[in-house]
């Protein structure tokens, strides 16, 4: 168990470093004094400011000293929470502007994967064997996992905000609310809330209720199936089984395409101007701020660590062969 | 009469027509008999026996009936069928390393499995722990998951969970063929001694390997090309065999204290036919030194002698 | 004449994660095989027996020991001269259907080795060539070539490969398992092939589970258990006056045709019983995955018994 | 980027024991039953002719358009019209739909081809190394599959081409290509360790083949119908990436694609204005290409698959 444990934690420590090292390379990588080009691609009016950014970048980059030094010191701030500054809200701390966005992000995230991880999977595993249901589900599936995040998130504001004027066309509540815990403000949230989540719920629905309706074909093929079958176990016990095995893969997918819904959850933001990190991304790629970009990379990258390794317990405590598995190993 | 079939024909559907795996087979297994039924790979052994109990996808019911108890079986109902299962008609099958379901503790699959035929698991047990101790389980397997417990021990717990509400009719589908000389024995004694207990009223051991039923088997029933050949006890089968097939089959098999240099054995030239389009009458015509012209109508499968039937004109006469 | 030399070859495989576990699979085993003589090595799974014959074939490598060939290590052998080894010495395997590559026709066989050994042969020349050895192996070549594998029976493809190594000029041909998988019917014709092809001289290793077909083809045996050899000599003596118990209890447990189970002598039984009940205990880890390291006691040297006649000694504790 | 259509072990070839190995069944050879189950198969024929349909469209379509995809000059926010050959309309700066569409769909085919063929060409060769040499050389390249894996590669890609000064439809496509192959390199090693382990390699060895002769002319045809399904899956993810990239703002410049045809749309309110024929036909082109490579993909699961073929 320990060992296993001890594996995964390594893999992740080993992305970790190697993401770190990434971002901290990319600027390098790229040809002439970073910093010049930077602070020449921004268009800044005073030149007062002009020197004070270019000080503060040649600070944070570290230019003058060796290159491992450089590196050194990138670490160093990253343990003081130091991601720079921002450019386009000087001199707000990248942290800051993350952390603001943050829970914008994650509540859209979090309900839409989970969401859509449970009813893709209750679908999906309807409409397997039932012919009726897998031939009219299943397009369904497939075009809504084929859909771009983006586009579907447009056809939904244009028709139920623009057209139908149902939902509101963007923003995180209502600009005149005051923000404070009252009903008026939460239901303002909640109302503006519901689309960007319908979005992304979506797309995410479609993958799950086609990986689950595959899955559970090649589970009710399985000999121990046709066992259950031949000692004349009802269809439904058989299903359940086949449901509870099917999900175990379900439960790794849901790992693997992290990294997909958070693109999905950055551009749906971009389309309802929802101010979350997708929103606070984009601004900063318009504007060039390029600090925030990193920054915003490096919490995805925790984000994304974390996550896995809460799928990684989860599978633990789920699938009864991997923890037997890591016992008679262990022992 | 435990187990009466009559004229069965079951045939796989492909695409350039039907396979006749089982074309027309006609026998009875007794009370308490254990009959073997053996054949070569393509014999349409392995369809009889599924065909007793669930038809797979591509098998296709043509005719016939089967009669277990007195009831008819029907075969061709996926739902009738299970009303029979694992009460009356239960196997154990080929695959039995992997029968079981991976996720779920035996103790708890086995308790699944009996509320689904409306049978309590707490009234089962004491007999469920009593019947693993007696393969030599602990009853402590009930509490672990398949993947605990190794190929053998698997086997043994597959045999016990089919055979537990005492069926009348136990198919078992190349349960040896897999294992090694020593445990093959073992398995094989089980067998009988599920059927000496009471566990099971008959037994159908499928197998390729004649000289395990002449070990366990009190008749022994050979199949070729998706037809019957020759029935009898295993003594007389091995002894005094009269089907042609048979004879040359079982002078074909080595034995120790055979030896190549002393006396050379010959196998049955030839191949058994295709059963997409099978010849016209007697299906080892081709293979058999006794073929007349007469071959060309099939055979009947008739008693030559008591409890002895073999399907050739040869012996009919 | 070159003689193949296995001098205290041992086998550990690395297993678990990062290779942190050793298996023991093959101990200490010596022998050798002369031209014209047919060696049997009898043991059941997890015996080590298609280790060795995999590090004969130069397929697996040897962790202790050598393999000499007409005195030449094989473990040194790099392209060129591994290339002349396969000249000489040639493997066919357990199944049929594994050892052909399924999407291309079987024939193609053939053309691997005339394009790794004959590339210069003219097409003529090579036709006539491949007619002989399909001649040698009793096949018709408007039967067999130009087929796909499955649309060949497992004996015709097994006398395909007899014949893809009598293309080439060996000497010796490792045979694991060939003819476990064929048909009753069809398995002794293999069988007697390989006979034909000693008495041309050739060496011969026949690796088997079953102790009928080495007693029947073979000159000399040797019983393996656990990778080690438990007993060895000729095959008359190790059959007619074994000295081993574990030798005996495989005797024992094959199920022959004309004497049963029960009809053993008492005292042997209960020995036998003993000693099947330990092994399927190890079979149990063996198979769970949980590695044990076989125990040391069965290590021990072998002794001569009489003349061409080994046995390793069975400690009494 | 979705794996979603998860790909199924390929087909079985070892016959089974029973129904018999029937020669005269299999007289319909391979290469001929495999045609018969494909073009009777509605899934396949269906994803076919739509990815082929526009795959057409983007090669012909540009030398139909009347305008540059990036020429100003017709009547602004125009709904489409056969006037002047706008027929998808014009955006905001009267620039023509119909020609920006049709370029971004050649880009989409190009950044899907390229894309895709580079994730599955490292794929096969981490996978092939990794499957067959095993020991050490598979634990390294194991570790490496799994960092790459668990590495937000779009959250990467987006700094890699936030930083690119000029970005181009090639530069995009191979980065795309670069980061997203490990989910094939795990499949096709799974896939060579159990084909490894059939004796015809060791066979092959005997004949006197080198180790790169058994991966490329014995491993690797055995799974030519997995590997050309696994780019299918490869060529959509890389078209949803290169979508979302280009969405964000990091598309390729000098041009246009259907991404920034929808982003250009969305910063110029195109909704709020109603300009449906800006913002419906480049999302709509995306989801009909990679849906139907999805839905031939499962066609070709089940032609290549006898287990899931239905009679």
């Amino acid at each position: 168990m320990r060992g296993y444990f001890l594996r995964k934690l390594g893999i992740y420590a080993v992305t970790f470093v190697v993401a770190v090292t990434v971002d901290w390379a990319i600027p390098h990588l790229m040809p002439g004094n970073p910093v010049l080009t930077l602070v020449g691609r921004i268009q800044v009016q005073d030149p007062r400011v002009a020197q004070n950014l270019y000080h503060h970048y040649m600070r944070a980059f570290n230019l003058d000293l060796p290159l491992w030094k450089q590196y050194w010191y990138f670490w160093v701030s990253l343990f003081h929470g130091d991601l720079g500054t921002s450019i386009l809200q000087f001199p707000t701390p990248v942290t800051t502007i993350i952390l603001h966005a943050l829970p914008y992000t994650l509540g859209l995230l979090i309900p839409a994967t989970l969401l859509s991880w449970y009813a893709g999977n209750k679908f999906g595993a309807l409409a397997a064997r039932r012919k009726t249901l897998d031939n009219t589900l299943l397009p369904f599936g497939y075009a809504l996992t084929a859909t771009p995040y983006m586009w579907l998130a447009i056809l939904l504001s244009w028709v139920f905000a623009v057209v139908w004027h149902v939902f509101p066309v963007g923003f995180a509540y209502d600009p005149t609310a005051t923000r404070e815990w009252s009903w008026a403000f939460v239901s303002s949230l909640a109302y503006h809330w519901f689309l960007p989540f319908l979005s992304l719920f979506l797309v995410a629905f479609g993958g799950w209720a086609i990986g689950m309706r595959n899955l559970i074909i090649y589970e009710l093929e399985a000999d121990y199936a046709h066992y259950l079958e031949a000692l004349g176990a009802p269809q439904r016990l058989i299903r359940k089984y086949a449901f509870r095995n099917a999900l175990l893969p379900q439960i790794t997918g849901l790992a693997l395409t992290l990294g997909a819904v958070i693109a999905g959850a950055l551009v749906t933001e971009i389309v309802f101007s929802y101010p979350g990190l997708g929103y606070q991304i984009y601004r900063a790629i318009t504007n060039e701020d390029y600090f925030v970009i990193q920054g915003i990379f490096l919490f995805i990258i925790i984000g994304v660590l974390i996550a896995n390794f809460v799928v990684d317990i989860v599978y633990i405590i789920v699938d009864p062969r991997t923890r037997i598995g890591m016992q008679g190993s262990g022992s | 009469m435990s187990l009466l079939v009559d004229d069965l024909k079951v045939y796989y559907r492909t695409l350039a027509g039907d396979v006749r795996a089982l074309d027309g087979v006609t026998f009875s297994v007794a009370d308490g008999e254990i009959m073997g039924l053996a054949g070569e790979s393509g014999c349409g052994k392995s369809t009889l026996g599924n065909s007793l109990i669930r038809f797979d996808t591509r098998m296709r019911y043509v005719g016939g009936h089967a009669t277990l108890d007195g009831t008819e079986l029907p075969i061709w109902d996926t739902l009738g069928m299970n009303a029979f299962r694992f009460k009356k008609i239960s196997i154990v099958p080929q695959y039995a390393m992997s029968a079981l379901n991976p996720t779920r503790k035996i103790g708890d699959l086995t308790a699944d499995l009996l509320t689904a035929h409306g049978v309590s698991p707490k009234q089962e047990l004491p007999e469920l722990r009593r019947r693993l101790e007696l393969v030599g389980l602990d009853p402590a397997v009930l509490g672990m998951f398949p993947m605990e417990l190794s190929g053998g021990m698997k086997q043994r717990t597959v045999m016990v969970l089919s055979t537990l509400l005492d069926p009348s009719l136990l198919i078992a589908d190349e349960i040896t063929s897999a294992l090694d000389v020593s445990t093959q024995k073992a398995v094989g004694e089980t067998l009988v001694g599920f059927r000496d207990r009471g566990f099971v009223k008959s037994l159908m051991v499928i197998t390729h390997d004649l000289s395990i039923l002449y070990q366990i088997a009190d008749t022994i029933l050979i199949m070729y090309a998706g037809r019957l050949a020759e029935k009898a006890s295993g003594e007389t089968i091995i002894s005094s065999p009269r089907h042609p097939y048979t004879r040359l089959l079982i002078s074909s098999l080595p034995e120790v204290g055979i030896r190549y240099a002393e006396k050379k054995l010959t196998g049955i030239p030839g191949t058994p036919p295709g059963l997409l389009n099978p010849p016209q009458g007697c299906r080892f015509r081709d293979r058999c030194p006794l073929a007349s012209k007469k071959c060309l109508e099939a055979p009947p499968f008739v008693e030559v002698e008591d409890e002895h039937f073999v399907a050739c004109w040869e012996e009919a006469a | 004449m070159p003689v193949l030399k296995l001098d205290r070859v041992s086998k550990v495989y690395k297993v678990g994660a990062f290779g942190g576990k050793e298996l023991l699979a093959v101990r200490d085993v010596s022998f050798d095989v002369q031209p014209g003589e047919v060696i049997s090595l009898i043991g059941e799974s997890g015996s080590g027996k298609s280790t060795i014959g995999k590090m004969i074939l130069r397929l697996s490598s040897v962790t202790r020991g050598t393999i000499t060939w007409d005195g030449v290590d094989i473990a040194g052998l790099k392209r060129g001269s591994l290339k002349t080894y396969y000249r000489t010495t040639q493997g066919v395997f357990q199944d049929p259907f594994s050892s052909y590559n399924p999407i291309f026709k079987a024939d193609r066989v053939f053309n691997l080795i005339r394009q790794s050994f004959f590339p210069g042969v003219p097409r003529a020349e090579w036709q006539s060539k491949v007619a002989a050895s399909l001649e040698a192996v009793s096949l018709d070549p408007v039967q067999v070539l130009n087929k796909f594998p499955h649309q060949l029976s497992g004996g015709q493809l097994q006398r395909l490969l007899i014949a893809r190594a009598l293309l080439l000029d060996i000497k010796f041909l490792v045979a694991d398992e060939i003819i476990s998988m064929l048909d009753a019917s069809t398995r002794i014709d293999v069988l007697n092939l390989l006979g034909e092809l000693k008495e041309r001289g050739l060496g011969i290793v026949f690796i088997t589970h079953d102790l009928s077909l080495g007693n029947y083809i073979s000159d000399r045996t040797i019983i393996l258990r656990r990778g080690a050899i438990v007993e060895m000599g000729a095959t008359e003596k190790v059959f007619g006056n074994p000295q081993h118990p574990y030798t005996k209890m495989l005797l024992a447990s094959v199920p022959q045709l004309h004497s049963k189970w029960e009809e053993l002598d008492p005292e042997l039984k209960a020995q036998i019983t003993e000693l099947s009940a330990s092994q399927s205990d190890e079979q149990h880890y063996a198979d769970a995955g949980r590695l044990v390291l076989p125990s040391d006691g069965d290590g021990s040297e072998l002794v001569e018994v009489e003349k061409d006649h080994l046995a390793a000694q069975v400690r009494t504790s | 980027m979705s794996t979603s259509g998860k790909l199924a072990e390929p087909p079985d070839l070892v016959s089974e024991l029973e129904p018999p190995v029937e020669p005269d069944a299999k007289h319909m050879s391979g290469f001929r039953e495999t045609l018969h189950f494909a073009l009777r198969n509605r899934k396949l024929v269906f994803g076919l002719s739509v990815t082929l349909t526009m795959l057409l469209f983007a090669i012909v379509g540009p030398f139909l358009a009347q305008h540059g995809p990036l020429d100003y000059g017709g009547v602004l926010s125009s709904a489409p019209t056969t006037k002047d050959g706008y027929w998808f309309g014009t955006t905001m700066q009267g620039q023509d739909v119909f020609a920006q569409f049709v370029t971004g769909l050649r880009l989409l085919f190009i950044v899907g081809a390229l894309g895709g063929g580079i994730a599955a060409g490292i794929g096969m060769v981490v996978g092939f190394t990794a499957g067959y040499r095993g020991g050490v050389v598979d634990d390294i390249l194991n570790m490496i599959t799994n960092v790459v894996l668990v590495i937000p590669t779009f959250a990467l890609l987006l700094v890699i081409a936030a930083y690119l000064q000029v970005r181009g439809i090639l530069t995009e496509a191979v980065f795309i290509g670069l980061t997203s192959w490990p989910w094939a390199a795990r499949a096709l090693r799974a896939q060579t360790f159990s084909l490894v382990s059939r004796d015809f390699v060791d066979m092959a060895r005997m004949s006197g083949r080198s180790s790169r002769q058994i991966i490329f002319k014995e491993i690797a045809p055995n799974m030519s119908s997995y590997l050309f399904m696994m780019f299918i899956l490869l060529f959509g993810g890389a078209v949803l990436i290169a979508a979302t990239l280009d969405f964000i703002g990091l598309g390729p410049s000098g041009t246009i694609s259907l991404g920034m045809m929808m982003q250009l749309s969305v910063q110029n309110a195109a909704l709020q204005l109603g300009l449906w024929w800006w913002f419906v036909p480049p999302g709509l082109a995306i989801m009909a290409v990679v849906g139907s490579l999805y839905v031939m993909n499962v066609g070709l699961d089940e032609v290549f698959n006898p287990k899931l073929r239905e009679l």
